[in-house]
C-alpha cells in the first residue's frame, strides 16, 4: 500500500488534506459527516476526502493500517481488540456513545405482554426467546447486546437467539419478513421499518434508556501511531474539527439535523430520518472526548467479554492527547 | 510414455492377440502403502517451511500478519480438542452436501430436459451461457434479501452454484451421446426407454462426474463464502471472524483447517468418481 | 454386368435357388435437396450368402446397410427385408459399424447380453448364450471387463457377439475391421468365417479393402459409378464356405480374382458419364 | 455424428487419398450475421419472463424481494448514462486483469519450473492439491489484514485464484509432454534449448490455455467477492451495496450488469483460445 | 540362417560391395532389472539398401531403432553408425515413429522446416527445400494447413517429409503406416518407394505386416525367438529397386516369399529353448 510516512499534502487553497475511510452513514458517524458536509473542515486548516465503503470496522481498521486512510471511524470495540493484538491505533476522537437501537417485528411486539413504554427492565426480560439479529461476535454491537441481556439475568446463549449480520442487508427485510423478530443496529436501519410501521422501537441507548452505557463512548475515529507522532498538529486540527460539530449538534439540533438529512442521509425517508435524529442527537459526547473514565467504564462492561488482554493497553498509548480532555 | 510392461513373460509371446494384454493387474493404489523417500522429503519441505515461517514471524514480518506456527497449531489443536473444528466444519460440509444434492439432482433433470432437443439448446444457448459465467457468488446479497442468513443461505448458495455446473455439463453431455450408439441399441430392440435409460443417461454420466469434481469444490467455496458475508457458524465464518478481531492464530488456524478440507475433498472425489467411472479409468492397453 | 470367374463354386449354397432376405428394387437414396447418392440398385441378399459392398470412400456403401437397418428411407424404388417394404427400424439385423458402438459402463459380458435382455430373454438362458458365444470368439476371460481395457480386436469381436447372439436374419458390418492393424486383421477374418460358417448366418459386409472382400465373401458387389452410383459389378468368389481366409490369399486363381476386383474398383471411381465419353 | 460434406463433388470423387477433404473451406463463423428463427424465439423468451416478472412482482411475491423490470431497467439505463456503471465495471475488469496477469505470469514460471522434474512433482503433489482444492476466497480476510481494502486486495484475491489454476496446469501439463515428440526432435537436432522453446512451452501451452478459460470467470469471481468483502468500488460492490440498502431495483440491476460481463467474457474467451488455438480447433476432418 | 529366393535380384545395388551405414556386433540390450531383451544380434544396414525388421510384437523391433537413433545403449557390444560407436542422440537419421510426431501447433510447411531451422539453414533455402518435398508428396496444398487438418494419410507423408528433408543419412521408420486403412497404405507404400528410389536413401523399416516387408524392403530380417531375441531368419527380396508396391503382389513368386515369411514368422514367435526341444 502507500507509505504510512508520504505526510499529508497541501492542497491548492493551502488546506492539508487527510483521507478518512467511513462506514456509509450511520447516527454512529453523524459528526464526522456533518464536519464533511458543512465544511467544518475548512475552518481547521482540512481538506477531509472520504471514503465511505460498506466496510465494517475491521475493514477500516486494516486499510487504515495498509496505509489507504489517515483516520478511519470505527468501533470502540474493534479499535480495542486491534490494540491489544498490537495493532499501534490510536483513538483521536470519541465520537458518539453507543448509539443503537433494539427495534422489534411490530406483530412481535404486540404478541409480547409488554408495551413499549414499561420499565426498561420489564422489556429486556420480555426479549427472552426472540431472535435478534445484530453485527457480528465480539463487534461493539454484538458485545453492548450480550452485556445488556446478562445484565439482566438473561443468558445471551441460550434465552435468546443472536444472529450476527456483518452488513446491514437483511436488517429491514428480515424484520418485515419474520426472519428474525428484531434488531440491534445503530439508529438509523430498523428506523425504516418502524418509519413503515413494521417494527415497533423497543430500547434506545441514545434516548438514554440504559444509563449504565451513559458514559460508554461506541464509535471512535483513530488514526496510526506512527501519524499521530508525526502530524501532532493534524490530530489537534483534526479533534478540533469534530468538536465543532458536536456543539452544533448541541447548539442548534434542528439545523445540524435539517444539514445532515440534505447530504449525507438525503436518501432515508423524511419519517425515518425524524425518528432517528430524535433518539441520535443527544448521544454525541461533549467535547468528542474519550476520557480516562470513558474507557475505564469500557473495560468494565467489556474488559471480561474480550478473549483479549485489554488491561494491558495503557490509556496514554492508546488515547491522543487532544482526545483524553485532561490538559 | 511409460512402456507397457505386459509381454514380458514367456508364455505370454507366442499368442497372437492382444488378449494378455487385458487380464486384470493387481492395482498400484491396492499396495500396502510403506514410506519412501519422497514421503520423507515432504516432511522435511513441511518441517523448512514451518522452521522459517517461525523465525521470520516477529522479526522479518509483523506478527499481527503472519501468526507463527508455535501459536497457530496449539490453537487449532485446541479446536480439535474442544469439538470447536468439528461443529463448525460439520455445519460446512452439511450445508455445502445439502446445496450440492439440491443443485445437483435439479441441474442433472433440467438438463436431461432441456438436453432433448437441438433446437431447445440453441435457444437455451445464451442464457445458459451468461448464467454459467456469471460470477454467482454476487447472488448472495440477494439471497440474504430472501431467505435471511441461517442455513437456508448457505445451501442456497452452493445450490445455486452447482445447479449450474450440473445443469450445463448434463444439457452439452446428453447432446454428446453418439448417434451411432443410440442407433445400435436401437436395432439391437431397443425401445425409447432403453434408449434413455441405457444409453442417454448413462453417456450423460460421465459429463456429470466430471460436473461433480468441479462442483464439490465450488460448493464448498459458495458455502465458505456465505459463511464470511453473513453467518455464524462454519469454516468461514471462523476466518472471518477471527480476522475480524485481528487473531492471525486464529485466523491461520481456520486457513489451515480450510486447506485440509481442501486436500481430503480432492481424495474424496478421487475415489469417488473412481469408483463410479471405473470402466472409463480403467484402460490398461493403451 | 456380371463378370464371374470360370471355376465352379464347390459351396452347394451358391447354386440352389434360395430364399431373398434382403432386397432392393429400382432403389434411389439421397439427403437433403442434393442429388441422389445411389440410384436404380437392384441387389438381393440370399439366406446364408456373405456378400461384400466393395467401393471408392463415399459411394454409399454404409447408406445402403442403413437402409437395410431401417435407419434410413429410399427416395424411390423398394427396400425389402424377407420380402416386405422395411418401415422402421429394423430389429431383425444385427448391426456393427466400423466405430466401437459397445456400451463403455457395460463390461463385455453385460454388452453381449444387451440384446437378449432387451428382448426379454429369461436371465439363465442370456447366461448360457453368453457364455456360448464369448467362448466362441474366444472371449471368456475378458467377460468382466470394460471396453477401454479391450485391444481393438477385443472390442470387435464383442461387438460381433453382441450384433450375432439374438440371431438376427441378417448380419450388417460396415468396415468392422478397418481400424486393425494387419495381423489383427487377419485373426478376426478367420473368426469371422468361423462364425459365420457354424452359424449359417447371412452378411452384408461393407468394406473399400479389396482383399478382404475376396477372402471373406461370397460374392462382391463393386459399387461406383456416381453420382448417382450404382451396382457397377459382380464377382462371385468360388473358394467355398469352409476356406481358410490365412491362407487363402496363396492359392491358385486368387491373384486373377484380386486383380480383376482391382480393375472394376478403379472403373467404379469414375462416374457413368465419363466413362461413356 | 454429422457427415462430412466434403466427397460429393463429382471431380472429387475420383481422387484415392484424403486429399480434397483438407481443403481449407470457409468457417460457419465468417458468415454474416442474419436473423434465425432462434433468435426471434429467444427474444419471446425474454419478453414472456419479463412480462411473468413484471406482473407477479408486488402480487406474488413482495416487491423489495425481486423488485421488477419497470424498475430494474431504467435504474440499469441510468448509470450506463451516468457513467457509473463503466465506472464500477472497469474497476471490476482493471483489478481481474491485474490479478490475470500477475498470477497467470507467476504461475506460468513456476510451473514451467517445478514441472521439469517428476521427482519433484511427487514431492510437491499434496501440497499443490490442497492449495488447489482449497477455497482461496477464504484467504480473502487475511489479505485485507495484509494489504487492506483498495485495489491491492482485490488483484492480491484474483492473482491467487488464478496462480494455483495456471500453476496446476501449468505443472501437469508440462509434465505431460510426449516424450516422442521430445525425442523426435532432439533426433532432428534439436537443442535442449529447442526442446524447451519449441517443444514443451508449446505443449504447456494448450494447458495453460485451457487453465485460463477456467481462471478468466474465477479472477473475476474473486474480484467480485473482494468487493462485496471490502471496498467502495466495483460491480461486487454495487450488488452488496444496494442490497444493503434495501435497494432491490439497483441490486437487480447490478447482478444484471454481471450477467451481461459473464456473457461477454465467455464469448471473449472463445474468441480469444480459437485463435490462439487454431492448430487445435480446426480439425475440419473427423 | 539366411534363406535367399533363388530368382537373382536384379538392381545393382544388391550385388555390389556396399558402404556399411548402420551395424551392430554381439549387441545385447534390455530394460531395468529384467533380463536381456535382445541378445547376440549382429545386422547391418548398407547404403542405399531398404532393410525390413519384421517381428511378433515386443520382440525388439522399435527397440533397434531406439539404438540406432541413440536415445537407448546397448548392454553389450557395439552399435555402430558409419563404423563409429553411437555416444548421443545420432542427428544423422531421420527418426519416423508409428505415433505421430507432427508439433501440432505448427502447420505443415512449419513441421516440415523444423529440422532445417535447427541447423541454421538459410531461410531461402528452407523455403526451397520444403517446397520441392511437399510437392514431391503431394502435399503442396496443404501447406498452411495444422496437423489436425489433416487426414491420417497426409500425416504421415508429412512426418515422412520432415524426416527426409535433412537428407540424413540412414532413414528410421517404425511401424509407420500401422494405424492407416488399407487403401491410404498401399497409397503410401507407392509414395515411400518412389521418395525412397528417386534420393537413395537408406531404410531400416519396422512393421509387423508381412506384406508390407515384402511389398518395399530389398532385404527383410525377421526378429523373433526370444527372450533374448535375435535375427531369426534373413530374406533377399528379388523385385528391383523401381517395383510397383500396388501391383507386386500379383506377381509371379511373390505368394512364394510371402508364404516362407509367414512361416518364418511362427517361428520366430517360438522361444529359442522351446524350439530346441
Ligand atoms: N446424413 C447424411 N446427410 C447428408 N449426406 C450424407 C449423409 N450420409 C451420407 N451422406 C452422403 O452420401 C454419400 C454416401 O455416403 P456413405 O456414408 O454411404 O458412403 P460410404 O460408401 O459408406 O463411404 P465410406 O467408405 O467413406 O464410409 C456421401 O457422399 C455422403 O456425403
Ligand atoms: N523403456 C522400456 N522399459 C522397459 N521395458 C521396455 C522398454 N522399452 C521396451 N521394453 C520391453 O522391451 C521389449 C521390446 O520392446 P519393443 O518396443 O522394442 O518391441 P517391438 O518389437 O517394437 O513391439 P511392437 O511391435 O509391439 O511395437 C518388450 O518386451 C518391452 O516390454
Ligand atoms: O461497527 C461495529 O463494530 O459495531
Ligand atoms: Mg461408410
Ligand atoms: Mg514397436
Amino acid at each position: 500500500g502507500p507509505s504510512e510516512s508520504d505526510g499529508p499534502a497541501q492542497n491548492e487553497d493551502g488546506l492539508t488534506t487527510v483521507r478518512v475511510g467511513l462506514a456509509e452513514p450511520t447516527f454512529n458517524t453523524a459528526l464526522i459527516n456533518l464536519v464533511i458536509d458543512e465544511d467544518i473542515d475548512a475552518n481547521h486548516g482540512l481538506d477531509m476526502q472520504p471514503t465511505r465503503s460498506g466496510a465494517g470496522s475491521t475493514n477500516q481498521i486494516a486499510a487504515l493500517r495498509a496505509g489507504e486512510y489517515d483516520f478511519a471511524g470505527v468501533g470502540t470495540a474493534t479499535a480495542a481488540d486491534a490494540v491489544a493484538e498490537g495493532a499501534g491505533l490510536v483513538i483521536v476522537a470519541g465520537t458518539g456513545g453507543l448509539i443503537n437501537n433494539i427495534v422489534l417485528n411490530a406483530d412481535v411486539a404486540k404478541g409480547l405482554d409488554v408495551a413499549p413504554d414499561d420499565p426498561v427492565e420489564e422489556r429486556i426480560k420480555a426479549l427472552r426467546g426472540l431472535t435478534i439479529a445484530t453485527s457480528p461476535p465480539r463487534s461493539s454491537s454484538n458485545l453492548t447486546l450480550r452485556h445488556l441481556v446478562q445484565q439482566h439475568g438473561l443468558d445471551p446463549d441460550k434465552d435468546l437467539n443472536i444472529v450476527p449480520v456483518t452488513d446491514t442487508s437483511s436488517i429491514v427485510a428480515g424484520i418485515r419478513q419474520g426472519k428474525f423478530d428484531g434488531s440491534f443496529f445503530g439508529v438509523g436501519v430498523a428506523d425504516a421499518n418502524i418509519a413503515d410501521g413494521s417494527g415497533t422501537l423497543w430500547i434506545s441507548l441514545p434516548r438514554g434508556d440504559i444509563e449504565e452505557f451513559n458514559e460508554l463512548i461506541g464509535v471512535c475515529i483513530v488514526s496510526t501511531r506512527e501519524f499521530v507522532d508525526n502530524n501532532p498538529e493534524i490530530v489537534e486540527a483534526f479533534h478540533a474539527a469534530l468538536a465543532e460539530a458536536q456543539e452544533f449538534v448541541a447548539s442548534d439540533p434542528e439545523a445540524a439535523g435539517k444539514a445532515l438529512h440534505e447530504n449525507s442521509f438525503a436518501n432515508l425517508d423524511a419519517d425515518v430520518f425524524a425518528t432517528a435524529w430524535e433518539q441520535a442527537q443527544t448521544g454525541y459526547p461533549e467535547g468528542v472526548l474519550f476520557t480516562r473514565e470513558n474507557w475505564e467504564t469500557y473495560l468494565e462492561l467489556f474488559g471480561d467479554a474480550s478473549d483479549k488482554d485489554l488491561e494491558s493497553i495503557v490509556y496514554e498509548d492508546f488515547v491522543a492527547e487532544p482526545a483524553r480532555g485532561e490538559s | 510414455m511409460s512402456v507397457s510392461t505386459t509381454v514380458t513373460e514367456p508364455d505370454k509371446t507366442t499368442t497372437d492377440s492382444a488378449a494378455p494384454a487385458t487380464a486384470p493387474q493387481p492395482r498400484r493404489s491396492r499396495a500396502r502403502w510403506r514410506p519412501r523417500l519422497h514421503h520423507f522429503v515432504q516432511l522435511c519441505v513441511i518441517v523448512v517451511l514451518l522452521a522459517s515461517w517461525e523465525l521470520s514471524a516477529g522479526r522479518l514480518i509483523d506478527d499481527l500478519l503472519t501468526s507463527r506456527p508455535s501459536e497457530v497449531f496449539p490453537t487449532f489443536w485446541s479446536w480439535v480438542v474442544s469439538g470447536e473444528l468439528l461443529y463448525h466444519a460439520s455445519s460446512t460440509f452439511k450445508d455445502a452436501f445439502l446445496g450440492l444434492l439440491a443443485g445437483g439432482g435439479l441441474g442433472l433433470v433440467v438438463g436431461c430436459v432441456l438436453g432433448q432437443s437441438q433446437w431447445l439448446a440453441r435457444v437455451c444457448e445464451p442464457f445458459i451461457t451468461a448464467f454459467y459465467t456469471m460470477p454467482k457468488h454476487a447472488l448472495i446479497p440477494l439471497f440474504i434479501m430472501w431467505v435471511g442468513i441461517g442455513s437456508e443461505l448457505r445451501v442456497l448458495t452452493a445450490a445455486a452454484i452447482v445447479f449450474f455446473l450440473v445443469f450445463y455439463n448434463t444439457f452439452f453431455g446428453i447432446r454428446d451421446v453418439s448417434k451411432n450408439l443410440v442407433d445400435s441399441v436401437r436395432v439391437m430392440g431397443g425401445t425409447a426407454f432403453d434408449v434413455l435409460f441405457r444409453v442417454m443417461l448413462p453417456s450423460a454420466l460421465i459429463w456429470v462426474f466430471a460436473a461433480l469434481k468441479l462442483a464439490v469444490p465450488q460448493a464448498i467455496v459458495g458455502v465458505v463464502v456465505a459463511e464470511m458475508l453473513a453467518g455464524d457458524r462454519g469454516l468461514g465464518f471462523l476466518v472471518a471472524m477471527h480476522a475480524g478481531t485481528f487473531n492471525s492464530d486464529g485466523t491461520f488456524a481456520a486457513i489451515f483447517a480450510l486447506l485440509i478440507v481442501g486436500f481430503l475433498v480432492d481424495r474424496l472425489m478421487n475415489l469417488v468418481t473412481r469408483r463410479a467411472l471405473l470402466w472409463k479409468n480403467n484402460d490398461t492397453t493403451a | 454386368m456380371t463378370i464371374s470367374t470360370k471355376e465352379t463354386a464347390t459351396s452347394p449354397q451358391a447354386t440352389e435357388p434360395r430364399r431373398v432376405v434382403f432386397e432392393t428394387q429400382g432403389m434411389a437414396v439421397g439427403f437433403g435437396d442434393r442429388p441422389d447418392v445411389l440410384a436404380d440398385v437392384d441387389l438381393k441378399v440370399h439366406a446364408g450368402e456373405f456378400v461384400a459392398l466393395l467401393g471408392p470412400s463415399g459411394c454409399g456403401k454404409s447408406t445402403i446397410l442403413n437402409l437395410a437397418a431401417g435407419l434410413l428411407r429410399p427416395r424411390r424404388g423398394e427396400v425389402l427385408f424377407d420380402g416386405r417394404p422395411i418401415t422402421g427400424v429394423n430389429t431383425s439385423v444385427g448391426y456393427m459399424t466400423q466405430d466401437d458402438t459397445l456400451l463403455p459402463w457395460r463390461t463385455v459380458a453385460a454388452n453381449v447380453a444387451l440384446p437378449l435382455r432387451m428382448r426379454k430373454v429369461p436371465k439363465q438362458r442370456i447366461q448360457q448364450e453368453v457364455s456360448r458365444y464369448l467362448a466362441f470368439l474366444d472371449l471368456q476371460h475378458a467377460a468382466g471387463l470394460y471396453p477401454a481395457q479391450l485391444s481393438g480386436g477385443m472390442r470387435r469381436r464383442a461387438l460381433l457377439a453382441r450384433s450375432m447372439i439374438y440371431d438376427p436374419e441378417l448380419l450388417l458390418m460396415d468396415e468392422p475391421f478397418a481400424a486393425l492393424d494387419a495381423q489383427m486383421r487377419q485373426q478376426l477374418h478367420a473368426d469371422l468365417r468361423r462364425a459365420v460358417h457354424s452359424t449359417q448366418q447371412t452378411v452384408l459386409f461393407v468394406t473399400h479393402d479389396l482383399t478382404e472382400a475376396a477372402v471373406l465373401a461370397d460374392r462382391v458387389l463393386v459399387i461406383g459409378g456416381g453420382p448417382p452410383g450404382g451396382v457397377a459389378a459382380e464377382f462371385t468368389i468360388p473358394f467355398g464356405a469352409e476356406r481358410d481366409p490365412a491362407t487363402l490369399p496363396y492359392e491358385d486363381g486368387f491373384a486373377r480374382i484380386q486383380q480383376e476386383l482391382q480393375e472394376a474398383l478403379t472403373r467404379a471411381r469414375v462416374p457413368k458419364q465419363k466413362e461413356e465419353e
